[in-house]
């Protein structure tokens, strides 16, 4: 297919149709809104279903009712909302029904406001709801590559069967980007029958389909998490995804970032790189699992790491965990919906240069410093 | 004719059908089952009238009736 | 090279169609491109603005802090923007609207009275054609053809609306052409 | 010849009831059960359980079963009708989880018209978590979170769900039965089956509203909690159909005249309409 | 006072009265509904108002209510409830309402189960809700020390203007032990003002209350959010709190925990210590801020660090991070509501010496071993 | 003499308000801080606005205020009241926060008798999200997410708030009024001030549901804006009020007679009554 | 007397004023305030009958009423 | 020394009541306790358990896997707990109502027909008051006196029930005393 215009939160909806998704439950919120509405005109003309739900607390539950069935569904919303989804997700997570969920995020706490953050790293990548779960993140840095990992998301949930998350910034969803769809997509992971498992009516032909999460019996429960977490643990394993930009070259600091951020630092790199500064660049696509191999080892050819995020600091802890105090870790953070530009990465950057020139004290005094510091 | 069969291990002795008996057919026994109830028994089957009260009351399904030849039936249900 | 402007108004005067049209036009011509609506404290009260970026290789952020083109429909638009464009850019004014100068001096300006041209050229609703040709001229990129290949497509359910459009974008590519954009204020000034 | 006329319906598994002695959830279910079985419904059943005592009830139906998170069982039934709409979808819900929790996810299943139907279990009280004072808790009545007896100014009046939702302009067949005894018990399966047939046909949203016993969290033995539920409950809550499709309906309707015991009639012993869970007859 | 034998979900309800609380709203769930059911009884007898909410979703939302007024106010959950709190907290913590929150965990994740559990660490310390925001997390390990840090969370909760968790597993709520109410208990912080900014109607002598989380304008937004960074330092700065067993002499492997799992590796420390097996024992109190400058140096004196949780893993992230790879990490987990014994706990540290002995290839195979591996 | 006989409410600050040109949430706003003035409860009022185009409402109204999360005012509202019953505690919500989102919030509020005054605003929309249905969106009409207008068979009729809540048991002061024509805003301020009165009085949980405009969202001119409220939202949503805390009246009384214009009352202007914000008659 | 005063600035020209002018005193005026606004101005004071009624319906209270000597008020408010 | 004791049968034998009473007692006599409560899968469907740690030392875990006493009220409760009592420990069987033999020989077996010589003592529902009177004698921790003390606070309210159930704990004491403590069921295996 051609090259289309697209505005990130219609690619989104575009995409989950393309993935076979026919419903959708969800609730306005700025500033994914956009997916609602276009799939509410697009999902009858594919013959599926859109409903609007009475609040982000429905949402999950009727994702729960919906993907119980088997079949492909989803629903897409921002902070706040994706918050109220929190014992819904615990559910769905802990009932092991595939589903994705989209969080463009906004800058929090409480209402805060509407434009972009990452703020909610920690929520999606370690379990904002209760109990021990997780979910892959997958984090898209382009219109076209929101496509690409929507899709990408319906695959993994049902081969996992879990949850899944696309965690986008605000920015994601509002830019217009040309975008190609792929005619003849095939699955990025085989696709497991459901009938086994999905309550369609019991005929008698299979156990009965029973959708939940309880187990009141501690060992049964016990034997539960530890399957969950076999199951994380092969995600950890099969589909850690990053990309790399300039790491197969020398250069003395790693940038990490995720998101519409990574293209900042991207430019802020080709910036640096005219002026003779070497830098590296190293960005996430999977947030869990958490590429901490890769980010270790691009460290280990780097003098000091920065990491660039929209919060006060999430992210840096799972580089720190990955870097394990073998290299410095810098932090740059905006906040409240403020972006940083490309020249102020690449001040932070020859900041970092200066101070390790100035010797191990400096640097001390360095570390963490500008953003959120 | 009407029989009334009560599982004694499905009962929870909670007397409901004791009650709803309009001809006494039942009683609360006096024996414990494994789960320490002590569970209904039907003392006075002669007076059953086949009326499936006892049944549509008990909450654990524990009675079972069953007939010999023809049934009147004394509602729908 | 890198192509990015913001086109800033009030909400109603199609900036972001202008921003829209320019993002196409760059598509069909093989660039890069990223079209980015504001939708923050901005979006009540009536002003609205838009980033286009145009670029040969991938388009890094599409946020630009230091934009090197401005389109300013309206004085608050200028005020916001004007501080900001790189040196050696472009700032194009919409004299009709705005009175006061530009007071960059190391930044190309360009006054295209744009209300009074479409009014001109017999489309009142089509100042934002107006700029938007002047802003075509004078940055080259995307190519015209383009542009005006785009313009025709956007209106193509309404024939007549076309030719008032192109009319509009044409004059204030001439304008442009003519050098007679100076707003008399301006002149005054 | 022996036939067994009154056993387990089909659509009940035989694994024992965890409910306390007498508690008439156990009664509630079975009745569903056997409109299931009468209905032919089972194959194409789904219910979704809530979380209250009847938690387990995915263990205690035949069919395939959801067990909802705390309040949202119609959200649920929401998700899983509108994927498979041949799906015939209910609900089992008590009274905290439905009339408290739930409030949101039940007024707006009711509003859209989700054709699914919600066995409302009202006991006046929290049962699994021990006795806690629910939105139906009566006037006066005594809880472990209302010691002195709820106080209507600080806490309010109880709430009649079935009168609420029968307020919303939407179609929907809106009823409240009792299984205090016997007589209203087959009173309340002829109502639950007609709340199941809107469903087959597609008709509307249905609801009944059981007012049922917690003999242990009222701290009374069986037969005094339903007569504790007749003197109680039942003026306060009053049983009848409040809404059909057919018609607004909204002052509660007569009830259809209780069953006569003196009125017999012969039917042949075959003809029992109660199926029995892999029983025969012997 | 004498000491009385409690019930711990009673005892943090006498707590909060002798705190001076005397609004608690809230709604049932196990393992902690006595709290509600004590105050229910308690506070009508001080001349304070129980509030049973609709659900854990309004609770927050009542809670910020209240705090908004100026008043000491509080509720209690286990781990379902907890998640259907985190908008609500985010609000609060965004407007900076100080309140208490005691999460009696349960076993998840969704329905789960309702035996003990520390599956909900990630949630309470790194923000389960949206956006940046932070609260103090106190762990008890007794009933008496849950009546102590109740009292404390609400001197804390004022301070900062924040709200304050207590993180307790079901056993902490469900155990009775003696406990003992100091009549004359001083709080543990310097008790601010509340009339500046709290809503008690508006007389002209103070600027207008506005109880608000919203800054739409981000330049306001990023403010706000590093004016709350800048409180979530100074409480890491002033507030880690820990207790540390056998650490003054030597010990050949540290363990961590916390909440009632830090006492079964208390009496594994003093079984192993009776076999001449010396272990360290390190129980963080504050949660967040976490100790990780006392980990780090405890750690420092072992040959190798075992985490033990009632999780599949996750204040283990925190110790890594505070060792930084400086030492081995194992861990050990039991999920579900199972508990490990001291028997079961004692067996990990010889094992752990085992692999230690025998060199580093086995002791790559062995971390993280046993538990959830 | 001169005299200022309308000026802004001492009550409202002297922010203009961000709202689209001719929305009446203006009106509403300013009806509100009249009523203060009138009542003098400056002082003592504490409101809460919501997540919607209110969301402002903190900056226009010159009291304490919160900001309460979606749908939650309610909640908000119970909170500060219980804490400081002499505080005057009002909530503004529009129809998506309180007809969807804050659903649960709404009734048990309602329900538990909180001795607040809730002031909802219904413009059958989602204004600030940019127009998508709301509960209260009319059948057939269009919106964002119901782009073929709204489907009464998938979507359910639109909800009407006060008929529902009327027909909970706990006493209530509970009407809607609308603001579309100054006859209308006249009538809707004397009925807000009785739902205050009640309040003040400590009588019971008032309400007061305001049929507003969106022209943005409608797409129309704001007296077209108006003149369609009257045509389409009047005859399905009845003005009137629907409960009084002295009695059931569950159903709609009729409004007392609207103001006649014609008949002249002479006042000395000092008397007159709505208030000035730090104005004066110059 | 009454005198009707509309601020320029506070007016964003919604027309409500005029649509509910009994009297014809407002209309719908040509220029743009700062906002871009047409605002609507007094062109026949001398017709006003001081019924409030543009100051009732304005959303954003940028119509002010002053009298000169006794009021008569038309209804209350 | 540490004792322990799991105390378990049907919900409504009052087991919980005896724990607390045994840890009222620890503490007065100046001991750490901590009594906890079964809240787990067993709540419903009859079985409760409770556990009460007695230390001088503060109490490590409240749980205790392998406890150091069992007190048996119903068959269940002892197929349950009896293979985990710690080898030299002490198992109370109330062989009222179970007629198997405890099947361990490294324990101290204690068969008290709890429910029979309540009865006989005039006090049918105070069974388990006999057995935790056999407890308290066999174990003697906590002492003898402050276990009356408790029991008599406890029934404080109802006078006639303070002698009734103190007569049940004597009772159960002489029966271990006496040795007259194998029901007949035993007997007979
Ligand atoms: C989110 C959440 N909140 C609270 C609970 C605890 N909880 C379990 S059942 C229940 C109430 C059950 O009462 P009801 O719905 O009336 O059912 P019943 O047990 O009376 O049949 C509550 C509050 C929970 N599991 N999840
Ligand atoms: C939890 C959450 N969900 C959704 C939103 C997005 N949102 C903001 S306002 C709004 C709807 C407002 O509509 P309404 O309440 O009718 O008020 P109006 O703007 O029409 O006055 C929504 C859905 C949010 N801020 N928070
Ligand atoms: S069938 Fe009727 S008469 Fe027979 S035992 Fe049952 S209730 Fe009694
Ligand atoms: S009703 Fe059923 S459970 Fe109850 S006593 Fe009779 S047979 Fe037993
Ligand atoms: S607690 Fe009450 S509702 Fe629950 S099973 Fe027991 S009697 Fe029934
Ligand atoms: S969007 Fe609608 S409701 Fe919101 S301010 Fe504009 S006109 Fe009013
Ligand atoms: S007061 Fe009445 S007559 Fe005068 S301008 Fe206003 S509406 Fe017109
Ligand atoms: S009603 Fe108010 S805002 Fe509207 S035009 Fe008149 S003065 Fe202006
Ligand atoms: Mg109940
Ligand atoms: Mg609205």
């Amino acid at each position: 297919m051609a090259r289309k215009l697209m505005k990130g939160n219609e690619a989104i909806g575009e995409a989950a149709i393309r993935a076979g998704c026919r419903f959708y439950f969800g609730y306005p919120i700025t500033p994914q809104t956009e997916v609602a509405e276009y799939l509410a005109r697009r999902l009858p003309e594919v013959g599926g279903t859109f409903v609007q739900a009475e609040s982000e607390v429905a949402v999950p539950n009727m994702l729960y009712g919906a993907a119980g069935t088997g079949e492909r569904v989803m629903t897409s919303t921002s902070s706040p909302g994706m918050s109220l989804m929190m014992e819904g997700l615990s559910y769905l997570a802990g009932a092991e029904l595939p589903c994705v969920i989209v969080n463009v995020m906004r800058a929090g706490p409480g209402l805060g406001g509407i434009l972009p953050s990452q703020g909610d790293y920690f929520q999606a990548t370690k379990g904002g709801g209760h109990g021990d779960y997780r979910c892959p993140v997958l984090a898209p840095w382009s219109v076209q590559e929101v496509t690409d990992l929507v899709q990408d998301a319906f695959d993994l949930a049902d081969f996992y069967r879990n949850p899944v998350l696309v965690l986008a910034d605000g920015l994601i969803g509002q830019m217009m980007e040309p975008v190609e769809f792929q005619e003849d997509r095939r699955p990025c992971k085989a696709l497991p029958d459901k009938r086994a498992w999905a309550a369609r009516g019991w005929k008698g032909d299979r156990p009965r389909a029973i959708i939940n999460s309880l187990f009141l019996d501690p060992e049964d429960l016990e034997r539960h998490n530890r399957d969950l977490k076999a199951k994380y643990d092969a995600m950890v394993r099969d589909e850690v995804r990053f990309a790399e930009y300039g790491t197969d070259q020398d250069y003395e600091v790693l940038i990490v970032a995720y998101g519409t951020v990574a293209r900042v630092c991207k430019t802020a790199q080709e910036d640096l790189a005219e002026a003779g500064v070497r830098v590296g660049l190293l960005r996430p696509i999977t947030l869990f699992p958490f590429p901490y191999e890769a980010v270790r080892r691009a460290a280990d050819k780097a003098r000091a790491v920065l990491v660039v995020e929209l919060s006060t600091g999430q992210m840096v802890e799972d580089v720190q965990m990955a870097v394990m105090g073998r290299r410095p870790v810098h932090f740059h953070g905006r906040q409240g919906g403020m972006l940083p530009s490309p020249e102020a990465v690449a001040e932070q950057v020859r900041a970092i240069l200066r101070d390790h020139a100035a010797g191990p004290s400096a640097r001390r005094r360095a570390s963490r410093r500008g953003g959120a510091s | 004719m009407s029989q009334i069969v009560i599982d004694p291990e499905a009962c929870k002795g909670c007397g409901l059908c004791v009650q709803a008996c309009p001809q006494g057919v039942l009683t609360q026994g006096r024996d414990l089952n494994s789960k320490g109830y002590f569970y209904a028994q039907v003392t006075a089957q002669m007076r059953c009238i086949g009326c499936r009260l006892c049944c549509i009351t008990c909450p654990d399904v524990a009675i079972r009736m069953r007939i010999h030849g023809t049934f009147y039936r004394y509602f729908q249900y | 090279m890198q192509h990015d402007v913001v086109i800033a108004g009030f909400g109603g005067q199609g900036v972001m169609l202008m921003g829209r049209i320019l993002a196409y036009a760059g598509m069909r011509q093989g660039l890069q491109v990223s079209w980015l609506p504001s939708y923050g404290p901005e979006m009540r009260g009536g002003t609205a603005n838009c980033t286009v970026v145009l670029s040969e290789r991938p388009v890094g952020s599409p946020v630009v802090e230091f934009p090197r083109a401005l389109l300013a429909m309206n004085l608050p638009s200028l005020d916001k923007f004007e501080p900001k464009v790189k040196a050696g850019g472009i700032v194009i004014v919409n004299s009709s609207l705005i009175s006061r100068p530009c007071r960059r001096d190391d930044v190309r300006v360009v006054q295209v009275a744009a209300n009074d041209l479409a009014i001109e050229v017999g489309n009142p609703r089509g100042a934002n054609m107006v700029a938007l040709g002047a802003y075509a001229a004078v940055a080259g990129v995307p190519a015209w053809d383009r542009v005006e290949e785009v313009v025709r497509e956007t209106f193509a359910r309404k024939t007549d609306l076309v030719e008032k459009n192109l009319a509009a974008l044409r004059r204030g590519a001439e304008a442009v052409a003519t050098g007679a954009t100076a707003s008399p204020a301006v002149a005054g000034a | 010849m022996t036939e067994l006329v009154f056993g387990r319906p089909r659509s009940l598994t035989r694994v024992p009831m965890h409910y306390c002695p007498g508690c008439t959830h156990g009664v509630i279910h079975r009745l569903i059960a056997e409109v299931l079985d009468e209905l032919g419904l089972q194959g194409r059943a789904v219910g979704v359980a809530p979380v209250g005592c009847a938690v387990f009830a995915y263990n205690y139906f035949n069919i395939d079963m959801y067990e909802a998170s705390h309040g949202r069982a119609p959200a649920v039934a929401t998700g899983a009708k509108r994927t498979h709409p041949e799906l015939i979808v209910f609900t089992y819900q008590g009274d905290g989880d439905l009339a408290s929790i739930g409030t949101a996810e039940i007024v707006h299943c009711a509003n859209r018209g989700e054709k699914v139907t919600v066995v409302f279990v009202n006991n006046a009280v929290y049962g699994m978590t021990g006795g806690q004072m629910a939105p139906t808790t009566l006037a006066g009545q005594v809880t472990t979170t209302s010691p002195l007896g709820r106080d209507v100014e600080q806490a309010g009046y109880p709430v009649r769900m079935v009168e609420m939702l029968a307020a919303l302009r939407t179609p929907a067949f809106l009823a409240r039965v009792s299984v205090h005894s016997p007589a209203r018990i087959i009173q309340a399966k002829a109502i639950l089956r007609r709340a199941f047939e809107y469903q087959v046909k597609g008709t509307c949203f249905s609801m009944v509203e059981f007012l049922s016993t917690c003999p242990t969290n009222w701290g009374l033995t069986p037969p005094e909690a339903c007569r504790w539920l007749e003197t109680h409950m039942l003026p306060y809550y009053p049983l009848g159909i409040f809404k059909t499709p057919e018609g607004p309906e909204r002052t509660p309707a007569p009830l259809e005249s209780l069953p006569d015991a003196r009125g017999v009639q012969a039917v042949p012993a075959a003809a029992a309409p109660t199926g029995a869970n892999g029983e025969t007859g012997e």
